[in-house]
């Protein structure tokens, strides 16, 4: 299943917004286009994951290494409207208390 | 011994895992498993076959992995096989998570605590020169 | 020759064929198959299993049956395989539906229409003594 | 998968309302209740297929032979509502002109 990934310029932050799956076949597209726009190091980087309703154990090392990124780059990172099942996967990972979560996209 | 309900045997290519996901998560609705479990076990076996490409297999896509899925009374069971680099024991044993510490993130170490979660009993067989089979059991409350 | 993208066996029970459909369904969507065409496709490879349970295998649902699918430069491949009683060629031939007349209503005898209409190409081997072989294929168009 | 069938008695006709897939699996349960009210005889038969989402050719059968049976009973017998890719199957087996369909429930 392919994963649409698309990329959003706001006066405070990017926005990536993912469509789709994300696994260990779509995982390294998103991986890359996380870690390019926290290289630029200019603004927070929020993750939009309400149209993902499938995630598994790469996507979340995914997000765990923008995070980490973002922290030693002291950038802000966050993820938007997680869904259900997204959530449920970063609660089963015990990691829904590391990320910054804002409700609306 | 009964024939198992569904075999799978499919391409070691993380392309066909969401193939493999459509039929365990059909699978499970159809036997009226609620939706919380089934997801947990549809999350669970797309952890089994990740590990198994990314470390029975460093990653080759042409290789064979094979899920089969037996009812009996008391428990489903997936079984998936391959014929990678056997796992060290000691790597998937039962583990469970704990609130992760934000200042010691580590992107990995998922899969295992996932497979253990969603079923009621997990086994490890390596082979003794290569392969391994994982045997996951779900308990039915029908 | 390539190792098939899937290979699935099942038991021959009629209530495995959602399964069989959820992950034919995925499998075309996920090559970017127009839905149209992976509709036709689902109910053809569902027809052909219907058959091998009802004609090949006489409703017994305790038999094994196989679908592999391999794709290649040209063409996706669906090969359907059973142990049963072989059909007869005369009974599996090409057939086109005409507008049903009203007055000569006939449940039955859609399903290698279906197959036919459905696949660019389709071939039904039957075994010598048993078996079938149903291939079955699709041109494609990306 | 399951097939949820419903029936509901109106002042003119009998509706049976398939929830689900009809195939060979589940299409003599929804062959048992058609065949059931047009025994009765004493009214028109409408099949709900509006949430009907996959039919096969044994669903097919299924809605021909209740036509034949209502046809020699001199009963009405008709599809409200089938969804598009039930409408798809029917005209596949080129049967969409055979049937009385009415497209509000
Ligand atoms: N199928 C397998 N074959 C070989 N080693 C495995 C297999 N599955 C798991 N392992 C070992 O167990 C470890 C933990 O697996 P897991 O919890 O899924 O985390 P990760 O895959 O992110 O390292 C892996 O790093 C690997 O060493
Ligand atoms: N797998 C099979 N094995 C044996 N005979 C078959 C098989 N598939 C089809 N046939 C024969 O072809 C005939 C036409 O099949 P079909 O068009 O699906 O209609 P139906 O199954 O309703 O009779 C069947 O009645 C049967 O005699």
């Amino acid at each position: 299943m392919a994963l649409d990934i698309d990329k959003r310029e706001t006066d405070s932050s990017w926005m990536v917004k993912a469509k789709g799956d994300v696994d260990l076949y779509t995982s390294p597209a998103l991986r890359g286009v996380i870690l390019k726009l926290l290289a630029k190091g200019d603004k927070a980087l929020g993750v939009d994951l309400s149209e993902v309703l499938y995630m598994d154990s790469s996507g979340v090392a995914t997000l765990v290494e923008g995070l980490k990124v973002a922290n030693n780059a002291k950038t802000g990172f966050f993820l938007t409207a997680p869904s259900e099942s997204v959530m449920k996967v970063l609660q089963l990972a015990r990691l829904d208390a590391v990320f910054e979560i804002r409700n609306s996209v | 011994m009964k024939r198992p309900d569904l075999h799978l045997e499919f391409r070691s290519d993380p392309k066909l895992l969401s193939c493999v996901r459509a039929l365990t998560r059909r699978y499970l609705e159809d036997l009226g498993v609620d939706a919380e479990r089934a997801g947990n076990v549809v999350l669970a076996v797309d952890e089994a076959c990740t590990n198994a490409i990314r470390h029975s297999y460093g990653g080759r896509r042409d290789r064979k992995l094979a899920i089969t899925i037996r009812p009996n009374a008391d428990f489903i069971e997936f079984e998936l096989c391959d014929n990678g680099v056997p796992a060290r024991a000691d790597q998937v044993m039962r583990k469970e998570l704990n609130p992760c510490d934000p200042s010691n993130l580590k992107p990995g170490g998922l899969g295992i605590p996932f497979i253990y979660k969603a079923f009621d009993e997990v086994a490890f067989v390596p082979g003794k020169a290569r392969g391994n089979r994982v045997r996951m059991r779900l308990r039915r409350q029908e």
